[in-house]
Parts: C-alpha cells; structure tokens; sequence
C-alpha cells in the first residue's frame, strides 16, 4: 500500500496512510485551488486587455488568500425556508465526491493514495454522484431560480456522463484495463492522443461539461439564471461549491492528462525521478486547464436544449462509431494504424458537427445594403489634415 | 468549428497587447484641461477677496437649485482697496445635488465661479451626504491656494 | 382513516419566475415576470417605471438652456443624439439658421456617439449570450477613446450638454480633427476584435439566429425603429428618409437584415459602426475650418414664439423625438419624448412568448434598452 | 478494522432504509434511500467485489436516484398533506408479515458456504466473458427490452407534448 508521501515516509498501516494522505491531499488541493483562481484570473485578465489581481503582494499573489479570509468571515446566510436538512447536506454532497476523485489518481509511477483495480470505473463512479448535491442545493434552497439551475445540472451531468463514459470506453476496449495506471504504462512510446484522437475529442468536451465551465455553465448562468444552485449560499458554503468545481476541474485535467497525453510516462519512461514525473504530470494537467480558461473567455452559452441535442445527437453517436471501429480493428487484428484512421474520420464529424449544430431552417441571408447618396452639396473643404494617424497601442 | 477557432486565435493575440487598465490611486489619468467636476468660487489674488459679488445670477440659473448665496456690504470697498460694493457673505453649494451643467459658470458676469478641473474635483467621496454642502470657505480653499486654472469658460 | 379524494391526473404548473430589478441581465432596473414551462417561456410580464423621475414634466420647468442637461440624463448613453432632438426642436420653433460648422461637429460627435453606443451594446450582448465578459472589454476601451474624446470637447465624460439652441456650447478644441481621426483608428480595432470575437463563432449564431423573429410588418405594427426595425427588412432611417442636419450631404449605406432576429440586430448594429466611420470620415473632409458655431442673432434669454413641433433624430435605438408646444416664453408648455427604448421594449412580450428562457435574455439584450430613457 | 466497517456500513444501510419508510418529508426519505444504497456499496467493498460495488454506486447511486430526485422535486411535494395510510393497512400488515416468513423461511433452508472468513474473488474479466458469452442471449434481450421500454418513453413524452 503507497503512500501520498511514499518517497518521504513508510506506514504500514493501510487505514492509517489512507487517512493521512487524504487529509494532506484535501489541504493542498485546497491551496492549489486558491492559487488557481489566481492563475485563471490573471490569464482571462490578459485575454480582455485586463491587468486582473495586482493589488495584493507582488503580481496580486496575495489574493487568494485575502478572498479565503473574506469568505471565511463573511456572514453565513440560510433563507428561512430553505430545507435544512437539504440545504446543509447539499455542500457535502458536491465536495466530497470531489475530493474522492483523487483517491484513485496516481500522481507519478510511486505517488498515490491508493492503489484501485479499476481506477477509471472508480473515477467515472465517485465523480457522478455529484449532481445529488446539485439537486439538493437546487431544491433545497426554496429559490426557483436555484431549482432551475440544479434541474440544468442534474441534466446536464447526467447527459454528459454518457459520451464521457463510452469515450473512455473506448480507450479501455484499446489498452484492455481500468486501471489508470496500466493505461499510463501502456503509453511508454506512444500516448493514446495519437490512436484515439475522436474519443479525446469527446473527452475533451463532455469534461467542460461534466466541471460546469464555459461554454456548458448553463447551471449557474450569471446571465440567466444568476448563479443557479449557488444562488443562496454565501460565505464559507459558497467557497466550498468553488472549491469542489475547481477540484473538478484539476481531476478531469488530470484524468486527461493520464488517459490521452501519457501521463508521466511518456514520452521519458518511468525511470526518471518522481520529481520529474511530478512536473511532467502538471505540465500534461495544465494544457488542459488553459484550454478550460481560453475558452471561458471565448465562447458564449449554450442553450439547454442545444446543449443537450449536442450530447445526445452528436456526441454520443460519435463515441459509439469510435467503440465500434474499435472492436473492428480489435476482432480483426489491424494494425495500430487503423484506430487513427477510423478516429480520424470521426475527429472530421466532430469538427463538421459544430457547423451542424448551427444549421436551423432557411439559409442565412447577408444584410442587404441600402445606398445613400449625397443629395446636398457639401460645404468647401477644409485644409488637408493629415489622416493616417499611427496611434501607440493599437494592433494592425 | 472555424468561427470558434477564430475567436480563439483572437482571444490568444489580444494576450500580447498592451492591457489598458490603469492603476488609478497610484496614477491618475490626466484629465483634459476644459474637464468639469464641481463649481467652485475663483479668488481675486490681486485684491486679495472673492470675485463673486453674490448677484444670485448663478442661483437662478441653476437647474437643481442646489446653490444658496447670500451677500453683503464690502469692507474692503470702503477703505477704497476694492471696487465691488457688495461681496459674498456665505455661498453654499450642494455637490449631492449639483448636476455639473455649467450653466452657473456660462450666467456668471464676474467669472466668479468655473468648474473644478482638478482631480480633487473628482474624489470626493463623504460617508454622510450632509458633508458634500460645501460652504464658502470649502468652495474658495482651492482657488485661493492657486491649485485651479479653470480651462473652460463660456 | 379515510382521506379525501384527490385527483389522480397529473397537474401541471407554470413557475412564474420574478427577473429583474436587480438581475444581472435585465440591463437596468427592468422587471420582467417570466411565466415558464420547464424552460420555455408561456408569458412574459414586463414591469416598467422603477427610473421614473418625470423628466418630461421637470423639463417643463425650465428654461431652454436648463432642459438640455435633462436630455443627457434621459438618453444617458447616446446623449448627443438626445440633445440634439431636443434642440432642433427649440431651433424649428424659433426659426433658427445653424452655421455650417457646427452643423458639422454636431454630426460628427453625434456619430462618435452611436459608436459608442453601439460599443456599449456589443459589450452588454456577449455578456447576455455568456462571454465571459471578454466582448465587453473588448468593446470598452474603445469606447473609453471616444468619450476621452468627448471629455477634451465638452468637458464632461456623460453629461456634455454641449449642443446648444442655435449651434455649440463653445468651439471644439484646436486638435479636434486630428483626434477624431485617433480615436477612429482605435474603433475600428474595436470593430476587428468584436467581429473576430462573435460574428462567425458557431456558438454566438446559434443562440442569435431565428430568436426573436419579427417580420417587417410586426415590427411596423409594433412601432419599432432604429437597428430593430431595419433589421426586420425595412430600410428606414431618418438619416435617409428624412434628413436633418446637414446628413443630405453624406454617401452611406444603411445595412437592413433579412430576418429580423437577434443575429440580424447585432449585424446590423455592427454595419452601421462601420457606415458611423464612413460618415464621420466624410464629415472631417467637408468640415469647414473657420466659421462661427453658434446662430447669428442669438437672443441672450431664449423665448419661443407659440406653437408647436416635432423634431426627430436617428439615434442609435432608433427614433428619437421631441414633442414641443410652447405658448411663448422661455420654457416649454408641454414636452413629449418619444423614446425609442420604450417603443421597442413593447414588443418583448410578443418576441419571447413560445423561446427558452435564456433567449428572452438574449432578445431583450438585442433591445439594447436604457431603461432611464423607457422610464423617463 | 474491518467488523468496525462493516458495522458502520450496516448501519447506514439499515438506517436509510428506515428513513425511507419513516420520514415525512418524501425528499429526505429519498435521501435516505441513497444512503442505504451507498451503504450496500461500501458491504461490496468489504466482499471484495469492487467491480460490483462501483456499479453499484455508478447506477444505483447515479442514474436511478437522479430520476427520483427529479421526479419529487418537480412535483410539489411539499404540499403533499393528506395522510398516505388507506384504510387497506391491516391488509397490508398482512402482506408485509407473509413476506416477511417467506424470507425468513429462505434465509434459514439456504446452505451458505461453511468458510466465512474466506473470500472468493471474481476476476472482472469472468464477468465480462460470461455476460457476452455464455448470457449473451438472454443479455442482448434484455437490451432489447429495455430499449422497447426507452422508445415507448419517448413516444408517450411526444404524443403529451403534442396534446398541449
């Protein structure tokens, strides 16, 4: 049995080195949190010619830790009818399966909590049970407008739980283990982004989906809903809901970062340092993580309907021709090449399907310009001034 | 899938730009010279007294009504130092009221007044609505320590 | 141990939702009641009158001069335009001849103004369609050139007051002409980015597209005006079918949408940005260097003679007009706006009855209400 | 280390089963029903069958308890006041106590294995062999059935939406 802090320490007993490694691992995911929304709002600021967090410490870096102390004193509010039993338990019920997630993750070849059979099966299972929460919170907070958002939620992680499931699905069907650990090992030469790129695709895409983020945040829609499931809770509640959604985040980073990218096994090997693996993991985990924040500062909404006609209509069939081809290639023996060339064409369908979802009725028709001619004769000219102004600043 | 990757690549170059916010306490923006904030009275530094007589041209012209005037004898006419006969005795203005339409400046006779064109024109941000009734020597106390160069007259 | 009987069939109940004063989308102290099935929308109840200040009636009070500050405060984000309906009307009435020059600033800060307005719109409308703010601060710093600008000239960032009955408050600054042309490089790299932002992104046009749908007739019947209108197929523009100022002088195109939903506004919006440079281009060009800026003869206290006008002007939301009767004196003896965000927020409840819920969103963004010039 | 488990687990069990039955608030007594499938997983684990288990939670968990959350929250509950007992009760009695000898008659015929101490582990790959080889007939029309369940679904959703 490993430990979180294997290299560093030995305990023997199971429970004990359990019990340990998820309390250090649940108070520095708590830190990294933190610093990620920094992260985040640092980026999204220089995305929107912003400067974000400076105030606080050099570069802001402060920040987070002031908004820990303001959410932590601030006045915990419960609307008189909420459901307390629901309104209370709804908190845990969102993060604690988020933090649960990473019992399974392991974070470099000798680094984790514990090591599960069927880790992916483990994942998949514990990161579902979220969307209780989400109901709970929704109705529990008595607010039509929260009880619309955990209606969305509860949809919406249902819907997209299946294309995640049959994507890696499909993986398994090619490294024929659930174990996340023997589909890192299997990615020694090549990472399975190159065999699989439809599944990671769908992955991709069903995991923005399953953390709620831009452009799938149709539960806490600020500009519809106004926060959705978390429009009640303030304080420490609230950070508790941001805390699980962002630990969310880093375990479908992670899960991606291993599944796809090869984890810290390719492209060295396992004989490097767990140092190195460590740094390999969280480089593979922040391609991710800034593709989360690009396009949170890109892409608008999508509208429940279209969101779920996305899941079911596209994403799901597309999965489903990915497991099919691969039992072709499986049952028939292909070569290798064969899972890119099927994926491949499925990664056209899934780029195609973009447009298609846009396609509703008649054809588009461009504006049509009405010409105004000058009927009057204009006044004299005036002195030439110079037009081609070079302004600083200002991109070509 | 095109347009999202556009808006993508948009979103990417935009990182390279210069960002514009500025850093307001620390750097003020300079503000154009004809910039109006608050009416305040001008000081005669010559005389060594108020230009504003108390006409109440001002008072009338004021859309808000938030000025309150009142006038008296001048001193300093008698010993001959000054020419205006009457002089502002107190001169209130409510700057919770004021809707900075230059109106008073533009109806004054004796350019007495003009619009604040200073920062300090600017932050005057009060815990209680009562403490933004400038009185007399509020109004004056930027004037008269030759901090004020109204750029906007009409 | 009986119970009562109950009905067994399945009851099925609408959720009215309360949206607005305060909600982040509703752009303003606008309460809009949604009657919702599951997502959609069966009923939409808009409630107006929270900004109501009674402008019309306050204006009555003063003179002329005092009104103009009241226009800016009604109309808060295309004030020039507001003023300039305002004052055209006093000048009808008065018979008042407008030199050249002022005629020709008027149009074009008045042009830089819907700009800047329409910058607010785009800002505003990603932000309903849930871009994570980044068209509106894609939209704002260009916006910020422009009214830097109005501050150099006017002196106030919002408030300007700088038409006058009878020509301009007082000349433009000395570098006016060259910082026009500064700050219009600045929009349109506002223009690039916003159109590279939103226009062709998949997910943008189909939440725009088909939403809100009016055809020319209901847009007609509704008396919509402005970008709504035009985006409904009706090629109507007061800078066209009945020009003021000195607009007969300028060669423009006015963008018309063909199907009259939301993507079709905020096309249209955007063409007519650009159209916005073309005349202000056009305008610098013919803009003469010398000349006096305000109307010969100019009575120091204005008084009207008695009668009545309406004066309208294109602005940004589209018909801007002002009703004005005056039994002689210096004051109004009744005004009227018309104001073009109440006109068109009337045809919200017909837009959104039968669209999801975030659509309503959506459509009433594609608006671009200002709910002080609804209110009044 | 493992008694203290299971009997926690039991509890939970044995409690959520009771809430659902006890409380009034039909949302709770739901709660309740999750705790007691989540209770039933955790005794998987303590068997060894963590295949089972994560199904267990991954379906039971997951995907029924969403649709009777759903259905409750979006049905008002709250407003559900009239006492739920018919006056059918002692004949429900009835029926509750000849279930319950007939599982008690069951429990005491079965011959359970002499070795408790011993777990026999199923490998994952024997259950999936047997489900697609051995069972797949009966597998695939049970998918059959189910999609026949799923169509059917649909239509009856189609034909009320239809109606309005």
């Amino acid at each position: 049995m490993m430990l979180l802090a294997a290299p560093a320490i030995n305990i023997d007993n199971a429970f004990l080195s359990g019990i340990l490694g998820l309390i250090a691992f649940t108070l520095v995911m708590t830190v990294g949190v933190m610093y990620a929304t920094w992260y985040e709002r640092k980026i999204v600021a220089r995305m929107q010619y912003r400067l974000g967090p400076t105030r606080t410490g050099p570069f802001g870096l402060l920040q987070p830790i002031a908004d820990t102390f303001k959410l932590l004193t601030k006045e915990d509010l419960r609307p008189a009818t909420a459901d307390f039993i629901a309104f209370e338990a709804a908190v845990f019920a969102i993060f604690i399966p988020a933090l649960m997630v990473f019992v399974a993750v392991p974070f470099t070849a000798d680094w984790y909590i514990s090591a599960i059979p069927m880790s992916l099966l483990y994942i998949l299972a514990v990161s579902g049970l979220s969307f209780i929460g989400f109901l709970l919170a929704g109705w529990g907070s008595d607010n039509k407008y929260a009880l619309l958002g955990g209606m969305r939620a509860a949809a919406q992680l249902i819907s997209y739980e299946i294309p995640m499931i049959l994507a890696l699905v499909a993986v398994v069907m090619v490294t024929s283990t659930l174990d996340v650990y023997q589909m890192i090992l299997y990615q020694d030469t090549v990472p399975l982004i190159v065999w699989q790129p439809l599944a990671f695709g769908i992955f991709l895409i069903a995991s923005v989906a399953e953390v709620e983020r831009p452009p799938f945040d149709i539960p806490t829609g600020e500009s519809e809903v106004a926060g959705g499931v978390f429009i009640e809770y303030s304080g420490i509640r609230w950070s508790m809901f941001q805390l699980s959604s962002y630990v969310n985040m880093y375990a479908f980073a992670l899960l991606g970062a291993f599944v796809f990218l090869g984890g810290w096994e390719w492209p060295f090997g396992t004989d490097i340092g767990w140092g190195y693996q460590l740094l390999l993991t969280m480089v593979k985990m922040s391609f991710f993580i800034f593709f989360y924040l690009l396009i949170r500062a890109t892409v608008p909404r999508l509208r429940v309907d279209q969101l779920m006609s996305y899941a079911w209509k596209v994403l799901i069939p597309l999965s489903l021709y990915q497991i099919v081809t691969n039992g072709f290639v499986i049952v028939y023996d292909l070569p290798d090449v064969a899972f890119l060339l099927f994926s491949g064409l499925g990664v056209a369908a899934l780029v195609y399907s973009a447009a298609f979802i846009v396609k509703r009725g008649e054809p588009r028709r461009p504006l049509t310009m009405v010409p105004v001619r000058a009927t009057a004769k204009a006044a004299p000219p005036a002195p030439a001034v110079a037009a081609d102004v070079v302004v600083e600043g200002a991109a070509t | 899938m095109i347009g999202i990757l556009r808006s993508l690549t948009q979103v990417v170059r935009v990182i390279g730009r210069k960002p514009v916010t500025i850093q307001y306490p620390e750097v003020h923006r300079e503000i154009p010279n004809r910039d109006r904030a608050f009416p305040i009275l001008l000081w005669d530094a010559p005389i060594d007294e108020p230009y504003c007589t108390g006409c109440h041209a001002c008072e009338r012209a004021c859309p808000v009504e938030c000025m309150t005037v009142v006038m008296k004898d001048n001193p300093k006419h008698a010993t001959g130092e000054s020419k205006r006969r009457k002089i502002i005795d107190e001169f209130w203005i409510d700057y919770g009221r004021c809707m900075r339409c230059n109106i008073c400046v533009e109806v004054c006779n004796f350019e007495a007044i003009g619009m604040n064109n200073t920062w300090a024109g600017h932050e005057l941000s009060r815990y209680d609505r009562k403490e933004l009734v400038m009185d007399l020597d509020m109004l004056m106390s930027q004037s008269k320590a030759g901090k004020v160069d109204p750029g906007l007259r009409a | 141990m009986v119970t009562e009987q109950h009905d067994r069939s399945l009851e099925v109940v609408d959720i009215p939702i309360n949206m607005g004063p305060q909600h982040p989308s509703t752009h303003g102290v606008f309460r809009m009641v949604l009657v919702l099935d599951g997502e959609v929308c069966k009923d939409v109840i808009p409630h107006i009158g929270y900004m109501h200040r009674g402008g019309e009636k306050l204006m009555e009070a003063m003179d002329f001069r005092q009104g103009i500050g009241y226009c800016d405060r009604t109309e808060y984000l295309a004030q020039f335009s507001a003023e300039l309906g305002y004052v055209m009307a006093v000048e009808r009435l008065m018979e008042l001849e407008i030199p050249d020059r002022a005629e020709y600033i008027r149009v074009i800060l008045t042009e830089l103004n819907r700009l800047s307005s329409h910058f607010m719109f785009m800002g505003a409308f990603g932000i309903d369609a849930g871009v994570f703010a980044t068209s509106f601060t894609y939209a704002f710093p260009q916006r910020e050139y422009i009214q830097e600008l109005f501050e150099e000239v006017t002196g106030d960032r919002l408030m300007y007051a700088y038409f006058r009955v009878g020509g301009l408050a007082w000349e433009v600054t000395d570098n006016f002409v060259q910082r026009v042309h500064e700050v219009l490089v600045h929009t349109r790299q506002g223009l690039r980015d916003l159109d590279e932002l939103l226009t062709k992104n998949e997910i943008f046009m189909v939440r725009c597209q088909g939403i809100g749908a009016f055809t020319a007739d209901q847009a007609i019947a509704y008396g919509l005006s402005g970008p709504m209108l035009r985006a409904s197929g009706v090629p109507w523009d007061l800078r066209k079918d009945d020009p003021y100022s000195v607009y007969d002088r300028f060669t423009f195109e006015i963008p018309v949408g063909n199907h009259g939903d939301v993507y079709d506004r905020y096309l249209v919006r955007l063409e007519e940005m650009r159209q916005s440079v073309n005349i202000i281009e056009q305008a610098l060009e013919q803009l003469p260097a010398e000349g006096p800026i305000v109307a010969e003869k100019l009575p120091r206290r204005l008084r009207t003679p008695p009668g009545e006008v309406y004066s309208k002007v294109e602005a940004p939301r589209g018909e801007w007009g002002v009703y004005l009767v005056s039994k002689g004196g210096d004051k109004p003896y009744r005004l009227k706006m018309r104001s073009p965000s109440f006109c068109n927020l009337s045809a919200l409840r017909e837009m959104c009855i039968g669209q999801f819920m975030a659509d309503a969103v959506m459509i009433l963004g594609s608006m671009d209400i200002v709910l002080c010039d609804v209110d009044r | 280390m493992t008694e203290v488990f299971f009997y926690i687990f039991a509890a939970t069990v044995i409690g959520g089963a009771l809430g659902v039955v006890l409380l009034r608030n039909i949302v709770h007594a739901a709660l309740g029903l999750i705790g007691s499938l989540l209770g039933v997983a955790g005794i998987y684990i303590l068997l060894s069958v963590e295949f089972l288990a994560l199904v267990q939670v991954l379906i039971y968990g997951g995907a029924v308890m969403v649709l009777i959350l759903f259905g409750l929250m979006l049905t008002r509950t709250r407003e559900l006041k009239e006492n739920l007992d018919g006056d059918q009760k002692p004949l429900a009695a009835v029926a509750a106590l000849v279930l319950l000898g007939t599982f008690i008659a069951a429990f005491a015929n079965t011959e359970w294995p002499r070795d408790v101490g011993q777990i026999t582990t199923v490998p994952f790959n024997d259950i999936g062999n047997a489900l697609f080889g051995r069972w797949a007939v009966p597998f695939e029309l049970l998918s059959g059935v189910l999609l026949v369940a799923l169509v059917g679904a649909i239509i009856i959703a189609m034909q009320e939406e239809g109606e309005q």
